[in-house]
């Protein structure tokens, strides 16, 4: 079992969301996180100062699934959320131990 | 020695009120000021509702100062406009009003007024009163005034102090000057240099708008900079305010309430002028506005929505002096200098003189302030008498009268000493006794939390944005 | 029977409308009333602007009771706002007016009046929708503040059927026996007690402030606390509103809207008192915001934002029922006692009765409201008369005249009953059969998905505050 | 020709107080007209202030605007406002005055006028500049009407162009037809054809609400949908604005300020039917709140906030060109229908036309406007003439003056062919030459970094809600 | 050491913290998050378009433990958070290499 | 290839990014937490009523470095965000097992 947790651009979320959906991968954990990477600063002004908002608003989403399906959802996210500029996001593969649904104290890839 | 043919028109109406009943010193009910003068119900309904409109003031200025700093002060923001309206009209009543309007005979005459404390015996009269309200309400905004310019690090402790002595002292005796009988506006040298009157101001760009301005600006001063608002090398930088929403909405609710501010000061309708002083208002407003946003299209390659706001406002203070004095078109002349004059300022004390004043209140109220006290000197066209219809009519510069231009210029310089002298006593003693400064934790985590022990917002997830604070 | 020379002024006016026009009973351009009366423009711009004044009320009721409560909750907030002056000026124009201003002879007329219905016949006329105008916003102030004791829980469609039954029946009929002629104000008895008048109220600490407050209290109780708002031993939990900005932005407005809510109820700008009724409101809020910062500084360490805003509310509802009979000074002398009010107030709430008020309704305008009646027949101090300058002129126990005092704690006890009786009562009724309470699954997801199925604020990420509700 | 005796009673104003005074063409200081009319004053302060209350209307239609849309395009709308109501102003000042209130002789002078320029000459007159400040505040409500339409993706320069030409050109000329002496209003065939009077419009439904409605609803059209507005087969997805705290304030205000808007427009406290239309405002606009609150609990389930709001403002669009010829009743049908208006207009916009109006602009000004023309045409009663209760009085068909219906038939249909066609001319040649929407990725980002740099709310964490748009 | 990051419903927040309270299990950090499972999202009304906001507003604990306590923190959790109905959330368990108070430098269990 | 979770005192924030970025670690994710550990709540008051805040604002970092860079990290963090009162925060090290570049592709260290 792994999680699969992507930091995308918050106007891609949309269609990341649809195209996991249609693969089947349904369920999926989203917060709103400020991120750098290579993608520069937003350049803004506030009374005549010029600032570098340079956190930009990402979205992360995390997707827990069975190994098997890792590449896919890989495949799907990378796809879906790439624009082809700078700033289009990272995709982070971690080991997950066990999963537990709390309702049905199920436990391991059926929780998922 | 005072002329008396020049005191300021309000003062008339006090001495009126008590003269026209000398059986009774005084007419708490009204009903032989109705007697006397038919027109009386017209001109309290006037004076009243414009005075209502300035009281609603105090909402813009929460707005606007709430709206331009950061989430983690803005109960702290919210509680001082509360209180700087509560403590200054109780200030007023008790100390105020007397220093400002009451009367006094010889040289104190030209300095202070010594009766009237606590609107107690002779004041408990309608007209009296009525005077009282409309001046409590301006009392309370030069008050409100420097509520911005020491925003996010001024102890509430202290600035309750200073915000009293503000609306019992140094405000009342200024205005005393020029409304009250006072050497600017009546003593003998002054009348005879500005060609028949003495310094003028119509309603209050000196004395409400500078005198707040630059108190502020001495705060401002003595406190010190925010954390983090300027770099080493003396750069400043953007600390963005939490909503422009309620900014702008505050612009929108001082810009009605200056109508009450400019037109309710001639406190009574039947000047008919009330139209044109609300044109001049509107015009020099939205001049103020549209230079602004250009200007700042113009330098920072966007318009800035502040910014366009304190061009408003700028406007606005600028046109209160001479509102009444002037024709709509000298107006928008007027209101065009006023946004440049907010852009200048604005630069100036980030840049130049490195002095933190979140909100803009100094270049707003101060700077554009003291510009509106030389543009009546310069635009007076000679249509509109001292509060009146009827002559002397008050021209300037342009219409031939350069004396009235140099004592409006004294007028300004009287006024910038006076407040920021006063200003820098009253916080520099403030400074080494109670101590004005929040502590630096208590800055950092936010005022709500350390005065108030409150959080504004505590249903939304809270940030700050991350700034650079260098262009890419 | 009808002492006619003490019935309420406002009747008169109805009454004069009426009869200075025999050929037409109405006149519904006013061309008859204007040859009749040359003062009627100055009396009806300032009745009308003064009761716009009052309706932006609703404005600040919204912000101050949104600004209390949770976000989950906003959008229901400002829905009853909109619903309750919305039904509430339908419900006042379709019988509340009539029951409350209409005409009625005899022993009847001491309770309610049976004429003018819907504005038919002779109401379609200048003078008489001049009343019921500056009547009917008085009268949805009364349904609003009902709403905010019961925020958060109370089911609308309830709320609803609530709000209709105040504005068309509990508030007008109470509103007769004090301003319409009924017994409280005019009755014999009452008359020879309080030495030539009644029970008065000039603008409705009690009939409209206590009213709607001890609805509200009978709401409260009925509806029961919030979930979490109550330990199991009964201590409370606090639980913070969502934007103090809203909060605060909504007691400016209300101080805004009440000068017209005080100095318009003399409903005639000839009444030149009107310079002091301002200056009374003024300073008598200032006092109790003032003693709320003091005494929220003193018990709590910090002075408290959302309390101190109490204490300016507080403040305005003691002075509305004398506010045009007390000086000055014993404005503010009303104003201190305001804030010790509010104070106890919202403390007895809390920790003895453990009723749940989130907004502080019923100490605002309830407590307040009956501390307003009681003062006014302490502090009357004779300057002035029934609505006008002639005599009898109104005087309290300091005065020398206990017995107005004795009527005005009648008039107090008289409140109570009424409202909290009749709230009971209907809000018995509503919880035996519809149902007051939404369920708990909705309470907890929030009134905005239950209610209205939408969000308020869905651009925010939105979280609630985790307390421990105890010190640590 | 024009019918003298029928020319717009504004007009007259303006005439009048260059007739009486021979000697000075115009009275800048208004000694002269008080002289000639003793009830001037309380006709100033009455006008002026209404006019204050309506130019705090801009605050509202702020508020609306940025509640009902995303947080991610606040700042532009703010800044949209503050722009649209300075920049006309002083196009109103500069060109739209003139052409909507000079005088020109012969056809000319059914068209439009042509003196009055930058109130120059003559015009710097107290009862000129009075008519200025009360037609300026109604030219810069027209404007910002457009603004709600085309939020969230016009260009801002290209919105400060169109705004600029409302204001000065199309506006005003269509003002003129109906309160200047222009055809509408004046010309033989359509007073005959009206039986006594021409086209009608007490406050301007149609001069100032249809206009701003149908001129956006051009701007929306050409502009096109809101990315992610319709879906591929034309189905609206909601897309939800940030806070229904500010769109129901901003209704709050609105409200308020229409009480300037309608009665003020009598121009004169002396006409006591003041009351008579204060009460048919509120009536119409609480009948068309709670109509909609009913339609939408039906329809959608629940009853809806944004909606309810809107249904107030349709309300009061529709009671404006009425508000002085209809009894209380009759406001009650207009507003219950105008309740349907809206949510029929919304509908129509978002299933049928799939035209993307953010705020409801359309249906609130537009259709309700046009709804109010033919109203008048319906429910007048002939107890009130033309702004003067002198003959000849206003009847409708309900009354047995079927020919004025067909007059205000035409005025509604010439005021859509005006506002619409020149609305298409407008943004069609702005379209084609500096473009007028903002590019797509700027319009996904939003508006505020876009156009300004900036962002409204730093200190919150923003979130778009994850909507699926459709029924699970 | 494990990381256990609990996906619960938000107002069932208030009584997952007292739970673990009382098991001394103190120290947590939270998380505003959105997601979806298999619970359906919540219709909403916008001007008469129904639409589904189809990520449901929920709360993330993550707590650190030593392996030893996983297993109780997990009982604890899924106890306390658990309504029985669809929605409940899951519980993910991830190994973590090394923890470290930024006071003290102490490392490993100690640090938690 | 790690995954380092530094849970900060909100105000320490800005000293930690430019301390990262001094030492070239330009990238990272921020999330706006709630926590608690050792720290007690704040107290605060509403209407009288005193309640404690006991889960504070806190901002958490997420940096992934290879792990050659791991130590280095952990070293810059903790030293730029330590003020020696309680509350300064906890670091958290969690492998992972790849990362993908949404825009590219590329996989591994050289993603990041
Ligand atoms: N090494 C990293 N550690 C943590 N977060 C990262 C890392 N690299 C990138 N991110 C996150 O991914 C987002 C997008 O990365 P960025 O480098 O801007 O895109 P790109 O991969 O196209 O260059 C960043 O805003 C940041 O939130
Ligand atoms: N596979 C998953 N990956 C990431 N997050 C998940 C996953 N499954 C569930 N979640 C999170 O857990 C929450 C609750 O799950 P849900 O499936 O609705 O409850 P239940 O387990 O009772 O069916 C979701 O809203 C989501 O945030
Ligand atoms: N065991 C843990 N599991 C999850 N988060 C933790 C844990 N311990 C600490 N935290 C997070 O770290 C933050 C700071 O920890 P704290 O214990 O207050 O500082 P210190 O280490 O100085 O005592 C907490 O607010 C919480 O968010």
């Amino acid at each position: 079992m792994k999680k699969i947790e992507a930091i995308i651009r918050t106007m891609k979320f949309e269609s990341v969301k649809h195209a996991l959906e249609s693969a089947g991968f349904d369920s999926m954990t989203v917060t709103e996180v400020k991120g750098r990477g290579r993608q520069k600063g937003i350049v803004q002004q506030w009374r005549g100062a010029e600032y570098v908002v340079d956190l930009i608003p990402k979205t992360k989403i995390e997707v827990v699934v069975p190994d098997a399906d890792v590449e896919k959802v890989i495949d799907i996210i990378a796809t879906s959320a790439a624009t082809g500029q700078i700033g289009d996001g990272k995709i982070f593969i971690a080991p997950l131990e066990d999963a537990i649904r709390v309702r049905t104290r199920e436990r391991g890839d059926t929780a998922l | 020695m005072v002329n008396l043919r020049h005191i300021h028109v309000m003062l008339i109406v006090v001495l009126l009120a008590m003269l026209v009943t000398p059986a009774l010193a005084q007419d708490p009910n009204g009903a032989e000021t109705l007697e006397g003068d038919p027109n009386a119900p017209v001109n309290f309904a006037w004076t009243l509702i414009c005075g209502f409109l300035v009281m609603f003031m105090q909402a813009g200025f929460a707005m606007v100062e709430s709206g331009l700093t950061r989430a983690k002060n803005t109960a702290n923001i919210m509680m001082k406009n509360l209180a700087d309206f509560s403590f200054g009209a109780l200030s007023y009543w008790a100390v105020g009003f007397a220093l400002m309007f009451g009367t006094a005979s010889g040289i104190t005459g030209l300095l202070f007024g010594t009766d009237g404390f606590f609107l107690l015996g002779d004041a408990y009269d309608v007209s009296t009163i009525e005077l009282w309200f409309f001046q409590m309400v301006f009392a309370a905004t030069a008050a409100t005034i420097v509520s911005g310019a020491v925003a996010e690090r001024v102890k509430f402790s202290t600035y309750l102090i200073a915000s009293v002595a503000i609306t019992a002292l140094i405000y009342p005796i200024y205005g005393h000057w020029l409304w009250g009988g006072g050497w600017l506006n009546a003593a003998d040298f002054m009348v005879n240099l500005g060609g028949g009157y003495g310094a003028l101001d119509f309603a209050g760009s000196g004395v409400v708008h500078a005198i707040g301005g630059f108190i502020g600006l001495a705060g401002a001063l003595l406190l010190g900079p925010r954390i983090g608002k300027f770099r080493k090398d003396g750069t400043p930088v953007a600390i963005p305010g939490h909503a422009l929403t309620f900014a702008v909405l505050g612009v929108f609710i001082l810009w009605f309430g200056w109508f009450g501010f400019n037109p309710g000061s001639t406190l009574a309708a039947t000047e008919l002028r009330i139209s044109v002083i609300a044109a001049n208002t509107v015009l020099a407003s939205a001049a103020g506005a549209v230079t602004t946003l250009f200007i700042t299209w113009w330098r920072f390659g966007k318009p800035d929505v502040s910014m366009t706001g304190n061009g408003v406002l700028g406007g606005l203070v600028a046109i209160t002096a001479s509102c009444a004095w002037v024709s709509p078109w000298a107006s928008v002349v007027i209101g065009i200098i006023a946004g440049i004059v907010i852009y200048v300022g604005v630069w100036l004390l980030d840049w130049v003189l490195h002095i933190d004043d979140p909100v803009g209140a100094v270049s707003v109220h101060g700077f554009n302030g003291a510009w509106g006290l030389l543009a009546l000197g310069i635009f007076a066209d000679g249509t509109y008498g001292v509060y009146t219809t009827e002559g002397p009519l008050v021209t300037g510069l342009l219409y031939g009268n350069a004396g009235f231009l140099a004592v409006q210029a004294i007028s300004m310089v009287v006024n910038f000493a006076w407040a920021f002298g006063l200003g820098l006593i009253l916080f520099a003693a403030l400074k080494y006794t109670v101590g004005i400064r929040v502590p630096p934790a208590e800055e950092m985590q936010g005022l709500d939390i350390g005065e108030h022990g409150v959080s504004t917002y505590p249903n939304f997830v809270i940030a700050e944005p991350v700034l650079d604070g260098e262009k890419a």
